[in-house]
């Protein structure tokens, strides 16, 4: 798993690429947690063109941020997922806590 | 029921081997008659109940030993065993439950996932002595085949 | 040498299995440091040494077992090993030579292919016992490697 | 495996999709025995350009092919290979027997 983070301000736009399994969701979690906090980040935006797999471990990762970004009053947005990837986040409801764009524009324009 | 084809393999608990595992089994079911979604699937399965094993049944501890057997059944059903020699599952009922999970870091969805997108989940499990999940998922039945091959 | 991961496999001595086989070995293979090229290579000698087991070792019966097990040691080597309980090879070193065959419409070319792409190649056989083909291919040496991550 | 046949007089072009082992051996060479006999082929050009795999089993079929074409006073030509593919056809010797071309325009012009 590649992550590449960029942060603009309080906006922290995180792309992942490659599966997101429980191989990498300690090292994601800690990388994550690490930059919101240090950077007082209070929009994340997670990036997931580039992810081909993911499964209840990723999930659960996102969902953990999304948690941390509501108690810090933030706001976590997932955009670019691929129809294979966006079909779990539907099934497992995880699209109704966090918003899903097609890309950043969509965000802003919304 | 006859096997048409089957694999057995075993690893050890380590993370980077739930992504070998659920490529191998995807790679196998396309001996079937499945699209890409239904192998994704498939891949998604596998990946949650090794992934419980690891987590689960054996706390992490990567040198433990995982079985999976995949097989193919003559009326074109897959079947997906997993199994490990870990802890087992105290309670079964409330493990199944959807949210449910031991862990609070970790959503509780993995069952459900393997409930949703197979036919028939079966758990066998105890304390002590591990846990074996069979998954079975038929893709193609013979009344929707016009030109059986036969066995 | 210490085994940093390895996959044991069993499954039937099917054509269809060869395809299947090379992929999981493939698969595998990429937890170590090696070039798409290198994949492509592991992949042509595990099917070489699987097809010889299905034709030469079982006569194309179908349903006799193969097993591989591949292993990573720590210092970057690949470990394949192809087994069956076949027939057996009488002269091996007739057998290894360069485009001899025991089937006319081949080639000879299966044991040629497996020495070149690989550092080393073992081949324990028996007449009415079986073939057991050991193949090892070294990616990187703990020397080459700035950052040894480790056992 | 895919075998796509197109005969234009006594020249026969077969593009081979897929992976060329044990597999499909068998099928393979009787479908072009069978055309080469019943077509009175004299030119047999293989193209691999979508075949991903290629093993001794599949160059063995590919020999075969040669060794009859030669009976016949025909010619055979492959055409196409990916890079994966033509190594392994050069390394074992099949392209000095079987001149190998990028396409069938090649051919012509040579
Ligand atoms: N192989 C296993 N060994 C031991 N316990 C398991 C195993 N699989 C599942 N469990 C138990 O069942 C619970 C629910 O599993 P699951 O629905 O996959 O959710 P999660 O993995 O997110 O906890 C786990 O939290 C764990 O307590
Ligand atoms: N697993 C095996 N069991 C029995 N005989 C084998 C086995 N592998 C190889 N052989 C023998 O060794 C010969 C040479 O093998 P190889 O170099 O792979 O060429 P080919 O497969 O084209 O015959 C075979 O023709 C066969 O007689």
């Amino acid at each position: 798993m590649d992550i590449d983070k960029k942060q603009v301000r309080d906006t922290l736009v995180v792309r992942l690429a490659g599966e997101l399994d429980m191989m990498v969701t300690d090292r994601l979690r800690q990388e994550l947690d690490e930059t919101i906090d240090q950077g007082r980040v209070r929009m994340l935006i997670i990036d997931l063109e580039r992810v081909s797999f993911i499964d209840s471990s990723g999930l659960g990762v996102l969902i953990g941020r999304y948690k941390k970004m509501s108690a810090l009053n933030g706001r976590m947005f997932i955009v670019g997922a691929k129809t294979s990837v966006e079909k779990i986040l539907c099934f497992s409801g995880v699209n109704k806590l966090i918003p899903l764009y097609k890309n950043e524009r969509e965000i802003i324009s919304n | 029921m006859s096997v048409k084809n089957y694999v057995q393999f075993e690893f050890p608990s380590k993370p980077e081997n739930v992504s070998f595992s659920r490529s191998c089994v995807g790679a196998f079911a396309t001996q079937l008659e499945c699209t890409l979604e239904d192998i994704e699937e498939i891949k998604l399965v596998v990946s949650e109940a090794v992934s419980n094993s690891i987590i689960h049944g054996y706390d992490n501890q990567p040198n433990e030993k995982i079985r999976i057997i995949v097989s193919i059944m003559d009326e074109g059903t897959l079947e997906i065993v997993v199994q490990d020699f870990g802890k087992g599952i105290q309670n079964l009922d409330q493990a199944m439950e959807p949210a449910f999970s031991s862990d609070p870091a970790r959503m509780g969805m993995g069952f459900t996932f393997m409930k949703s997108f197979t036919d028939e989940l079966d758990v066998v499990t105890a304390p002590g002595e591990g846990t074996c999940i069979c998954l079975r998922r038929t893709f193609s039945r013979p009344d929707e085949d016009d030109f059986p091959e036969g066995g």
